[in-house]
């Protein structure tokens, strides 16, 4: 009972086959309560694909998501997003014809079902948080950096209790980076559990409790970062890539 | 304060035109007396109609006009949309402020005018709309309406009535089975019912495929031609549009299907279809031919007038029926002497105009409405590229070419 | 500025309410005809502001004209009645095809649309007389207020508001965020909770109502229908034509556009009896190449710049 | 054990359930089936041109149909004028509606090529209303019909009649179909056209020139097009608005086969053509053909997104 309360997502043998090709193969993690864990592996290990697939982007092929003590394999994106599983881009994916508030308001009216003052004092409380300014700017007049605070923002709008992160660090320089660590250690803070997908090493070993390693679609290996760090097999992954 | 100097005019221009009248009756002189009409002038019909209206003006006024004063037809296009057709009416009454409404073409749009004509109540003269369903019920009541085109019914009644007399005078021809060929929308179905009603009643066998006309985007013929075939009537006819005319015929020569009489019945023919040779022999259905002007006076004189003015030949005969309504009205208005439209009305009825069309046109009531004008259409064949009048009898400048040749001996 | 805005509208609409004290039968007509078809533009620009293209105005148009004038036929009801009843099969009838193809987006479900407004006319072409008229269609024994303009344009400028509410109402309520989301990036939209599949549903069944409900008021002017005329591919690609000149994804675009595209059609067709359509479109492409934003992108650069 | 893995491929089930719809027809009405596959190879040969304008340029070019219109007019104009056989008429067409849509691309095309997809589809709605105003003011709206003894051949076999001029569709569309497809696959414009095609931005930074491949693309789909109207013309009347209905049909067998699924258009037209075909050759139901039509259009397009989400 203990261990399960302590565990607020966990995959039971997750597959999923796009047209024949496999992109995950009976891939079981646990996301602890509070926790930041990371997920790395070379290109196309199947990153991405794993938070398309517990974000409901994809149904499994096999295999099953529980989050809460509940099987949500079935659920479709947008209930997910409502009961608490909430998501960035890998390649940031601004809503162009809205502001800067309106885009993190969407979260706030549609996964918490607010109305549209109260959906914009969150958005502004939420922007606040995250250090953004100018709220009615266009989102084309965005830097790279606000734009990714934005889509933390609007994640962290719909209340999420999962937030999973997709190479948030990618494009932005390293003394920003710096500072979005400090945010995302913020919102740990505020005892929602996190799931980073990284490059960066230097960002995983700083922020993460304890790492995944997927390579071609299967766990590698599983622990704290300085451990798995020095997996031969881990080395060997990454390497292989780059020869 | 507008409105009454308005009427003020108004008054003293009646005034002014009634002295004018009184003073000088000729030539045509003083406030014009309007007509509206409405057309589609898009189409190669309405164009035609607009300019044969506009040919009787031009005659009327050098004869001295209406009651002495210019008459002036105002034309309207109701881009074959029914609510661009009632606007026309609104806009004539209201802005040209006509005396009476002429003009018309298709029934669909026709429908959409009823309100607003009904709501004028002026003197009406249409030439078009012929489907009896939608237009002439709803018109029963109406005594300011006149329709001058044969009704859907009257048209295959007429039929009969010709085709009976043919057969008197040459025993050749047989007339038992019939296949219609009738194109898929209001046009070919009505028409098509119209025959499925009328033929049993004289005893003939009918049947029937519809095709969708090549104007709709179809021109695919051979699979109603077929089954007209194993059919092995003594007449096909098909009910569809000039665009259907030459392919059809390419069709049933492809598929070898010579009936002994073969008939169209479209509402104009394409300009070159004498020219080629599957034409020849081919019957038809039609209010008008250009050969009328061999035995008819009023026929030669708009064959000429028309083409005189216009340097083109009147190509379907809504041109000669634009012309008619033109003179119907302008006709009974000097006939009466005055504005007055329940005399109007009136002489309407008592219409005796020798119309370009070949007949004298009478008022005569139809099945439900009071005032239809003519109630036959006539039946013609094309020889030697030339559309032959075979009946009405009175008006025959050929006689019929029977059976149907075959194609290989043309 | 507020207050601004709001005495503008309220000026605006008593000019518009008042407009049958002041202005001749022609114009009026004129006037309502345009209505009509602006109602069409602004619904069919709301469907696209959630990103989904239609070609099935005629359809839509078509169906509420037919369940109105049948259910006049069958029951000689109030005619408003009837109005509301072809609106409301319209809703209906578009519900179910909603369920069925929302699924599908770009040309894909346009032209789905586009073979729904054809697969109603063969339909009800080919029903029996008695029902549906087959192809001559049905001719009402009276047209709605027997034909009063002024009555009539009331009723049009009635429908006119209901779309310009509506369509205000997507623009600024929280319908906004959620069809904008979806146009913009339908992944995101999910994540945001925002469930596009009914969005989308809901969305295509108000337009397709709205739709219905000018088809109905139509034929309840003209007191009839047929399916040639009423199911014509020129309701569907006319509105089209007046919101992308005007300027899409707004109400004032498609306002603007009707009436300038319904204007331009009258004025040509008085100037130039033969062949104005040519001008018709010449217009329509000297638009798209120098304000490809619409006649409103012109003004908003304009009063941007000032 | 070959044959069976072949069967489970979507493509091979087609063409035996076709091989076994065709044996089926030929046996009972062998005229249905004749009939059909030319018309529908007039479906895919006029169906072609547009494809590939919207498969590679992008646009829908809803003139698509009226430029066949003005082939035709072509093929009229120079068959009265030099009496010679309008089947001729296709080589200055060719060339004639080559230079036409170099000029149409420069025109109008070009400009919008960034724009909005709405926009490009507004402008080719508004040229063709342009190309059919131009045509009714030029030669009114009667249609012209073309008199040319041999297009009525026909063959008998048997108790068999069929027509054999429609066979030049059966040929056009063949024809069209190998060298649309030669041209994409062998030469240097026509692979750089397929990479364009699926990706414009990408084909930019390998160094092709988008602009001049759009402009090849369009000006040999408008020459092919003008060329048909020319064939179109030997069977059908011309008229102003010929070519509107054909836009639609072809945009319909575009979206059925799916965008830049130039081998799924004859298929398609395959399967609407002789099902039309079958529907009018059964007594009292060819009233029921457009929706046969239109329902197989939403059937297949309904069926392929529901495939491709299962997947």
């Amino acid at each position: 009972m203990d261990m399960q309360d302590n565990v607020i997502l966990k995959t039971e043998k997750l597959s999923r086959h796009f047209w024949g090709l496999v992109a995950l193969t009976q891939v079981d993690i646990e996301l602890k309560r509070g926790e930041i864990l990371g997920i790395i592996g070379p290109n196309g290990a199947g990153k991405t694909t794993l938070i398309n697939v517990l974000t409901g982007l994809f149904p499994p092929t096999e295999g099953r998501i529980i989050y809460e003590g509940k099987d949500i394999s079935a659920l479709p994106a947008h209930i997910r997003s409502r009961i608490g599983i909430a998501r960035t881009f890998q390649i940031s994916r601004p809503l162009v014809d809205l502001t800067l508030l309106e885009n993190v308001m969407t979260g706030a009216l549609f996964a918490r079902g607010l109305t549209c003052p109260q959906a914009i004092k969150k958005a502004s409380d939420v922007c606040g948080f995250m250090g953004l300014q100018d709220l009615d700017k266009p989102v084309s007049k965005l830097t790279a950096l606000e734009i990714k605070k934005m889509e933390v923002a609007r994640a962290l709008s719909t209340d999420p209790k999962i937030l999973m992160l997709d190479e948030l660090m990618a494009g932005i320089s390293s003394d920003e980076a710096d500072e979005m660590m400090d945010l995302i250690n913020k919102i740990r803070g505020q005892g929602i559990s996190i799931c980073v997908i990284e490059h960066v090493m230097r960002v995983i070993a700083a922020l993460t409790d304890r790492v995944i390693v997927l390579d071609w679609g299967r766990t590698l290996a599983e622990g704290p970062y300085a451990e798995v760090s020095h997996n031969p097999m881990v080395i060997k992954a990454y390497l292989g890539e780059d020869a | 304060m507008m409105k009454k100097g308005i009427i003020l005019a108004c008054i003293f221009m009646f005034l002014g035109a009634g002295i004018a009248l009184a003073a000088a009756p000729k030539p045509a002189s003083g406030d014009p007396i309007k007509f509206g009409a409405v057309l589609p002038l898009a189409d190669i019909t309405g164009k035609q109609a607009s300019r044969a209206m506009q040919l009787a003006v031009k005659e009327i006024n050098a004869a001295g006009g209406v009651l002495g004063r210019p008459l002036v037809v105002v034309i309207a296009d109701d881009e074959m949309k029914g609510e661009k057709g009632a606007a026309a009416i609104d806009k004539l009454a209201t802005v040209d402020n006509v005396y009476a409404f002429i003009g018309g073409m298709s029934s669909g749009v026709h429908m959409a005018q009823l309100p607003v004509l009904k709501k004028y109540a002026k003197p009406t003269v249409w030439i078009g709309a012929a489907a009896s369903s939608v237009i002439e019920a709803p018109m029963a009541e109406q005594a300011w309406y006149f329709h001058l085109h044969p009704w859907d019914y009257q048209q295959v009644g007429g039929y009969i009535t010709g085709f009976k007399e043919l057969a008197a005078k040459n025993p050749l021809i047989k007339l038992q089975k019939w296949f219609i060929g009738y194109e898929e929308g209001a046009f070919g179905t009505t028409g098509y019912k119209g025959f499925q009603t009328l033929w049993p009643q004289q005893g003939w066998e009918v049947s029937g495929a519809s095709f969708k006309s090549a104007l709709m985007g179809g021109g695919e013929y051979r699979a109603a031609l077929r089954q007209a075939k194993d059919y092995k009537p003594d007449a096909y006819l098909w009910l569809g549009y000039d665009a259907d005319a030459l392919p059809m015929l390419e069709q049933a020569k492809e598929i070898g299907f010579a009936p002994p009489m073969l008939i169209g019945a479209p509402p104009g023919w394409p300009a070159d279809f004498g020219k080629s040779p599957l034409a020849e022999g081919v019957s038809l259905f039609g209010m008008w031919a250009p050969s009328l002007k061999e035995v008819s006076k009023v026929s030669k004189h708009f064959w000429d007038a028309y083409n005189k003015e216009f340097n083109e030949a009147p190509a379907t005969y809504f041109a000669p029926l634009g012309y008619t309504n033109v003179y119907v009205v302008a006709n009974a208005i000097n006939k009466v002497g005055s504005l007055d439209q329940d005399k109007v009305i009136a002489a309407l009825k008592d219409t005796k105009y020798d119309s370009p069309v070949g007949e004298t046109l009478t008022i005569t009531a139809s099945r439900a409405l009071k005032n239809q004008g003519f109630t036959k259409q006539k039946i013609l064949q094309w020889k030697k590229g030339v559309q032959q009048v075979l009946w009405p009898l009175d008006f025959k400048t050929a006689e019929p070419a029977y059976p149907f040749p075959a194609w290989d001996k043309r | 500025m507020k207050i601004w805005k709001a005495f503008v509208i309220a000026a605006l609409f008593l000019a518009a309410a008042s407009l049958p004290f002041y202005t001749g039968t022609y114009l009026l007509h004129t006037i309502y005809i345009i209505m009509m078809y602006m109602s069409l533009a602004i619904s069919w620009d709301m469907l696209l502001r959630a990103g989904q293209l239609s070609f099935g105005i005629a359809g839509l148009f078509g169906i509420g004209g037919y369940a109105a004038t049948m259910l006049q036929v069958f029951t000689n009801i109030n005619p408003l009645i009837c109005i509301l009843f072809g609106a409301i099969m319209a809703g209906l009838i578009s519900l179910l095809i909603g369920l069925a193809t929302l699924r599908l987006r770009g040309i894909y479900f346009a032209i789905i649309t586009l073979a729904m407004a054809e697969i109603f006319r063969v339909i009800i072409r080919n029903l029996p007389d008695t029902w549906t008229g087959g192809a001559m269609g049905i001719v009402l024994n009276n047209a709605i207020f027997n034909g009063d303009v002024k009555q009539t344009y009331w009723l049009v400028f009635g429908i006119l508001l209901i779309t310009i509410v509506l369509s205000e109402v997507f623009n600024k309520s929280r319908i906004h965020f959620a069809i904008t989301s979806i146009r913009n990036d339908e992944i995101v939209a999910m994540s945001s909770g925002i469930d596009i599949f009914k969005w989308l549903v809901v969305i295509f069944v108000i337009t397709s109502t709205l739709q219905g409900l000018v088809g109905a008021a139509y034929t309840e002017i003209y007191g009839s229908v047929n399916p040639d005329a009423n199911f014509s591919v020129h309701y569907s690609l006319l509105p089209l034509a007046m919101a992308l000149l005007g300027g899409i994804r707004s109400t004032w675009g498609p306002v603007i556009g009707a009436i300038v595209l319904g204007l331009a059609g009258e004025y040509l067709k008085l100037l130039m009896p033969y062949g104005y359509l040519i001008i018709y479109g010449l217009i329509i492409i000297l638009v798209i190449l120098f304000l490809p934003d619409g006649i409103m992108g012109l003004i908003k650069k304009l009063t941007q710049k000032k | 054990m070959q044959i069976v893995s072949k069967l489970r491929e979507r493509r091979y089930q087609a063409i035996l359930g076709a091989i076994i719809m065709a044996v089926i027809i030929l046996a009972v009405k062998p005229e249905v089936l004749l009939e059909g596959i030319q018309r529908s190879s007039l479906y895919a040969v006029i169906a072609l041109p547009m494809a590939l304008i919207l498969g590679i340029v992008g646009i829908i070019n809803l003139a698509h149909g009226d430029f066949m219109m003005l082939g035709s007019y072509m093929a009229y104009w120079f068959a009265v004028k030099s009496g010679l056989d309008p089947l001729l008429a296709m080589i200055p067409a060719m060339l004639a509606f080559f230079l036409i849509g170099i000029l149409t691309f420069y025109a109008l095309i070009k400009p919008v090529l960034g724009s909005q997809e709405l926009n490009q589809l507004l402008l080719t709605f508004g040229l063709g209303l342009v190309l059919e105003e131009a045509a009714n003011l030029s030669f009114t709206s009667a249609p012209l019909k073309l008199s040319v003894p041999y297009v009525s051949a026909s063959l008998t076999i048997g108790d068999l009649t069929f027509g054999t001029f429609e066979f030049v569709y059966v040929l056009a569309a063949m024809l069209v179909f190998y060298i649309i497809s030669l041209f994409l696959k062998k030469t240097r414009i026509g692979r750089a056209a397929r990479a364009v095609g699926q990706n414009p931005k990408g084909a930019k930074l390998v160094g092709i020139d988008v602009n001049k491949t759009y402009l090849i693309i369009f000006s040999l789909s408008i020459a092919i097009i003008g060329t048909i109207g020319v064939l179109f013309a030997m069977r059908h009347s011309v008229f102003p608005v010929m070519g509107a209905p054909y836009t639609m049909k072809s945009f319909c067998l575009i979206a059925m086969a799916g965008i830049g699924n130039i081998t799924g258009i004859l298929w398609y037209s395959a399967l609407l053509g002789v099902s039309e075909s079958i529907i009018t050759a059964i007594p009292g139901a060819a009233g029921w053909a457009d929706l046969v039509f239109f329902a197989l259009i939403v059937g297949a397009i309904l069926i392929r997104s529901y495939q491709q989400r299962v997947k």
